[in-house]
């Protein structure tokens, strides 16, 4: 299913340089609010066992979308989108899984967006699937995705102006 | 309609006096026609409850009809959302007078599992929105217990307990 | 006879309605609202409305002990409760790195494929339901209930299972269990036959499903739908062989698939699964070990290390993903549900386009959606 | 006409109706408990001695529900649409003979007097549908016309080909020209028209096409368009329906019972009278039951498909063929 320009890909590390070849080196990823150890470097492969999935990928918000047409083009399928409200270190996470469904790649897109102004660039050009997905983190975490077709509330009634997931949300 | 409905016992050997509504009371409790209105999980017992082995066919109440104009009783089986309770309330209002509503499962009756401080979707008991008849407490309740709210309904409607209820030893 | 060929639905100028398949509607086994724009019986456009039963699943997850939160996996999509429980419960054993004795692996495979086959039990009646036919429900019920005789004695309630525990099950089964397994594989396997014969070769059946509904591989990927509905467009995607988790390497079982992705492929596909599932059901009866079903050293208080751990597991609608961010606390810091009834449901708009009401509803029910999956 | 004859008119119109009043009743009851015996259930059990008191305690509940117009529906249509479904078939009724004495009027165009009122019950659907201004009620009262409209035409050409072979309309004399032992009936008239049991088999589709019986209960299709025509219609609005619908299968079986199956006749040529007819007919009426419980519903265009590319060919078929044999059989 890849497109014609870049080569069929045969394992993931291959996968990783790609991604190498994206994000400029020095954009050293922020440590999470948690006390787990800061990643070293953008890309990372990651041990399966341990953590559920091969390749963790930390990108710039803006390069969201040429991750996404990366890996759409090596037959990726969309997992899940998830938004974490790091509000220790006053910043929005937004979480791309991907698998594949003919081998057991498992890839992860990471990007950190400021808690004040969260907003990250929409991929559902790429993925009609995150359509949805990305109407259910903005509802419930205030992420606005730039260029979504229709950013109203999916399970939320159609009127909720609050974003429940958020760590200072009060009922 | 008096609560006390016992009908003078000297005559009743000779000849069964029934009052018109006692008579309509009768024939509404054999005939409750739910209406399908399956939210959660309560709903798979419902169906359960309409299944083979637990059948409520037997009392006339297998028949759920769809739309609320036929309906005589609302099974409210499931999680009211915050979403769904105009729904929920315009249903109740469809439904044609002589109707009653059980509350089967902890969500129906008081929010159940969903119930914490800084909640935000569910509503906690259906009796917030129009009056229960009948609440039939579990999670899922089992299609026994359903049985067991449909009698209770019977009993509520004729003042008469169709079965003998098991005291537990 | 074959079906209409399908309207396009270009916009030219034309006179449509508005119906509104309620949220309360025989035919969406719940409560979701599909909004569809009609012309004449023609579905132009179909939008799915869900929400109206969101139980706040993540947000529970995120102000209780990482204990307290079992009992919702078991309330997710309460058909296949088994199977989330076991998503979340091996997340948090990958986490806080437990170790689960070898007895309980099998009971945790045993029981949640005897939950996929009532499951596909409660899809197979209430499909036949919204295509016209009563009885078989009646029949497919029947069959459920002895499933949920041998698992209510196992784990004390029908249907909204809590029975796995962080590092093994919560009791152990005795000999009742072994031998109503066997005697329901036993039994269940003609049964299938009587369905296939009864049923499947139904020349009024085989006319309302087959050409109906088409879905490819290519939708299905890229919004993300798993299960019987990308096993039904032809690719063989389970996570039981692709990510295999637990014991599932030691069975040998087949991945069905059909090729041309209509209502009647995922039909099939369901049927063909339950006889796999009685196939390692009746393999892991055969070399049933002995031993511990609960390691012990599991604090009541746990705390994970920090990070975030994902967990697949094939549920009976596709794959379900748990990805737990623990911050080293006793409460989880985000608990993610990656459903797969969400994803079915949105390619629904799509592949619905240009259809006959009565095929969009066929359609609808060959998804197999349970509402709160979606909604969580 | 004299006293007495006006008299037994009057009797015999009451006895029709509470014979279609009862019949309603009870063929319910035998539904559920068919449905049950299918179904590995029992049915109705609780209500009087294994359930015979269940469509009494049906009809008196649904008499006594709250009766309401819809907003914006139009009042007067809305109201008269379930009479005009119930009376045009207690109407057939009275033509049909049950047995040599028990018969309303003897007219001789009998059969184009019922299938002229077995007609109206589509017009009736189709306003009640129009009436109640929902539109599951208006997809369904679309549904109803192109179905029976498609089912009517084979249906008639079968009766033509029978009225070819009986030579007469009146539905005494048919019954009486099938005299005899069993093979004198219509049905095993293979001299004449040796296709004839498949003619009777395209009788008996249309017929539970007509009356809207499942595999073709689009109308009231519950898991599409929730209760179809009937959505807004409550208590006896609903009963009449109800009511209706049973007797318009009473009326295609009586009807299937004259023209196939010899009426009154007993097959073994002696003591014929209403016990056959009543057994024959509820014998059609237990198949149809039986169909409803173990088919799905088809798909909309294949039924269409099916009449005017299958029946209707086939009907036009054997139509000419009776011709052609009663010809030869002639010469």
């Amino acid at each position: 299913m890849a497109n014609g320009d870049t080569p069929v890909i045969h394992s993931l590390q291959e996968l990783a340089d790609q991604f190498n070849k994206l994000i400029p080196h020095e954009t050293l990823p922020a440590a999470s609010g948690t006390t787990e150890p800061a990643p070293t470097s953008p890309v990372q492969m990651e041990d399966y066992a341990a953590k559920g999935y091969h390749l963790n990928v930390c990108v710039q918000p803006d390069q969201v979308v040429g991750a996404a047409e990366i890996l759409d083009s090596h037959g990726f399928a969309l997992d899940a989108v998830t938004g974490m409200d790091w509000i220790a270190a006053n910043e929005m996470e937004v979480v791309y899984d991907y698998f594949h469904p003919m081998n057991s790649w498992r890839v992860v897109i990471r990007t950190r967006v400021p808690r004040g102004k969260p907003e990250v660039p929409t991929i559902s050009k790429v993925y009609p699937g995150a359509d949805w997905h990305e109407r259910e983190t903005h509802e419930f975490f205030g992420i606005v995705f730039l260029g979504h077709p229709n950013l109203t509330p999916l399970l939320l009634p159609e009127d909720a102006d609050y974003h429940p997931l958020r760590k200072d949300f009060v009922a | 309609m008096e609560p006390e409905k016992v009908c003078s016992q000297d005559l009743s050997q000779i000849i069964k006096f029934a009052k018109l509504d006692e008579l309509l009371d009768l024939s509404r409790a054999n005939s409750l026609w739910p209406l399908t209105f399956g939210l959660a999980c309560c709903a798979i017992e419902m169906m359960a409850a309409g299944a083979s082995r637990f059948d409520i066919s037997r009392f006339g109440a297998e028949v759920f009809r769809p739309s609320p104009r036929h309906a005589d009783v609302m099974i409210v089986a499931g999680t009211i959302n915050k979403k769904m309770a105009p729904a929920v309330k315009t249903l109740y209002d469809q439904m044609l007078e002589p109707k009653w509503v059980i509350a089967m499962g902890n969500c129906a009756i008081s929010g159940g599992p969903y119930v914490f401080p800084g909640q935000y979707a569910v509503i906690e008991g259906v009796d917030k929105l129009f009056p229960v008849d009948v609440f039939i407490p579990g999670c899922p309740p089992r299609p026994e217990a359903l049985i067991e709210g449909i009698l209770k309904l019977e009993e509520k409607l004729t003042g008469k307990r169709r079965w003998p209820t098991v005291t537990p030893q | 006879m074959s079906a209409p060929e399908i309207i396009s639905t270009s916009d030219t100028p034309r006179e449509t309605f508005v119906l509104n398949v309620g949220p309360q509607h025989p035919a969406t086994h719940g409560v979701l609202r599909l909004k569809l724009t009609m012309e004449g019986e023609y579905v132009v456009r179909a939008e799915p409305i869900c929400g109206y039963i969101h139980r706040m699943h993540e947000k529970m997850g995120e102000n209780r002990t990482w204990a307290q939160f079992l009992p919702n996996t078991g309330r997710i999509d309460y058909l296949s409760a088994m199977t989330y429980n076991h998503a979340y419960v091996a997340a948090v054993e990958r986490a806080a790195k437990i170790e689960v004795p070898l007895r309980a692996e099998y009971i945790r495979v045993i029981t949640s494929e005897l939950n996929r086959i009532s499951s596909h039990l409660v899809w197979f009646g209430a499909f036949l339901l919204d295509l016209g036919g009563f009885t078989p429900l009646l029949y497919a019920f029947d069959d459920r209930e002895q499933i949920l005789d041998i698992l209510e004695a196992v784990s004390g309630s029908r249907l909204t299972y809590c029975y796995y525990r962080f590092g093994g099950v919560c009791n152990d089964v005795d000999a009742d269990f072994v031998r109503g397994c066997r005697n329901f594989v036993a039994r269940m396997r003609p049964r299938l036959k009587m369905y296939k014969t009864l049923v499947t070769d139904n020349i009024i059946l085989r006319k309302r499903l087959e050409g109906i509904g088409f879905i490819n591989s290519e939708m299905c990927r890229k919004y993300g739908a798993t299960g019987p509905v990308i096993r039904g467009a032809g690719v063989a995607y389970d996570v039981r062989k692709i990510e295999p988790y637990s014991i599932y390497r030691d069975f040998d079982f087949d991945i069905p698939t059909f090729p041309d992705g209509d209502c009647m492929a995922r039909y099939l596909v369901r049927m063909e699964e339950m006889a796999q599932s009685l196939r390692i059901i009746e393999q892991a009866i055969g070399r049933f070990p002995d031993g511990p079903t609960l390691t012990h050293g599991v604090p009541r208080m746990l705390k994970p290390p920090a990070g975030d751990y994902c967990f697949a597991v094939e549920a009976a609608r596709g794959r379900l993903l748990v990805r737990i961010v623990s911050d080293h606390r006793e409460i989880p810091y985000r608990v993610r549900l990656r459903t797969p009834c969400f994803s079915n449901l949105s390619l629904f708009e799509e592949a619905s386009a240009g259809m006959i009401l009565p095929d969009a509803l066929a359609e609808l029910g060959s998804l197999d959606l349970v509402i709160p999956d979606i909604d969580r | 006409m004299s006293l007495s004859e006006l008299l037994y008119m009057l009797v015999y119109v009451v006895g029709v109706m509470a014979f279609v009043g009862l019949n309603a009743a009870y063929l319910v009851l035998a539904e559920r408990k068919g449905a049950g015996r299918f179904q590995r259930r029992p049915g109705p059990t609780e209500v009087g001695y294994a359930g015979w008191l269940q469509p009494i305690a049906d009809g008196v509940k649904l008499l006594c529900k709250q009766l309401i117009v819809p907003t914006g529906a139009d009042a007067t249509v809305f109201r008269l649409a379930p009479l005009l479904v119930l009376i045009p078939s207690m109407m057939c009724l009275a033509v049909i003979s049950f047995s040599e004495t028990l018969y309303g009027r003897n007219i001789n165009v009998g059969l184009v007097f019922v299938f002229a009122f077995g007609a109206i019950n589509v017009m009736a659907i189709m306003l009640s549908g129009w009436a109640s201004r929902n539109k599951y009620a208006i997809i369904s009262a679309a549904r109803v016309v192109s179905q029976d409209v498609a089912y009517e035409i084979p249906m008639l050409l079968v009766v033509i080909t029978l009225l070819m072979v009986t030579g007469t309309m009146n539905l005494r004399e048919i019954v009486d020209q099938q005299a005899g032992w069993f093979w004198h009936w219509n049905l095993f008239r293979l001299d004449v028209n040796p296709l004839m049991p498949v003619t009777f088999i395209i009788f008996f589709t249309c017929m539970l096409a007509e009356t809207n019986r499942s595999p073709f209960d689009m109308a009231e299709a519950e898991s599409e368009l929730v209760a179809g025509a009937f959505t807004e219609y409550a208590g006896m609005g609903f009963g009449v329906f109800f009511m209706a619908e049973y007797a318009n299968i009473v009326v295609g079986s009586a009807m299937a019972t004259v023209l196939f199956l010899g009426g009154w006749q007993s097959p073994f040529g002696i003591g014929s009278g209403v016990i056959w007819f009543l057994l024959k007919m509820y014998a059609v009426v237990f198949t149809v039951i039986w169909v409803r419980w173990t088919f799905p519903r088809t798909q909309f265009y294949n039924l269409l498909n099916l009449s005017w590319k299958i029946l209707i060919p086939l009907s036009l078929f054997t139509l000419v063929l009776t011709a052609v044999m009663m010809k030869v059989l002639r010469a």
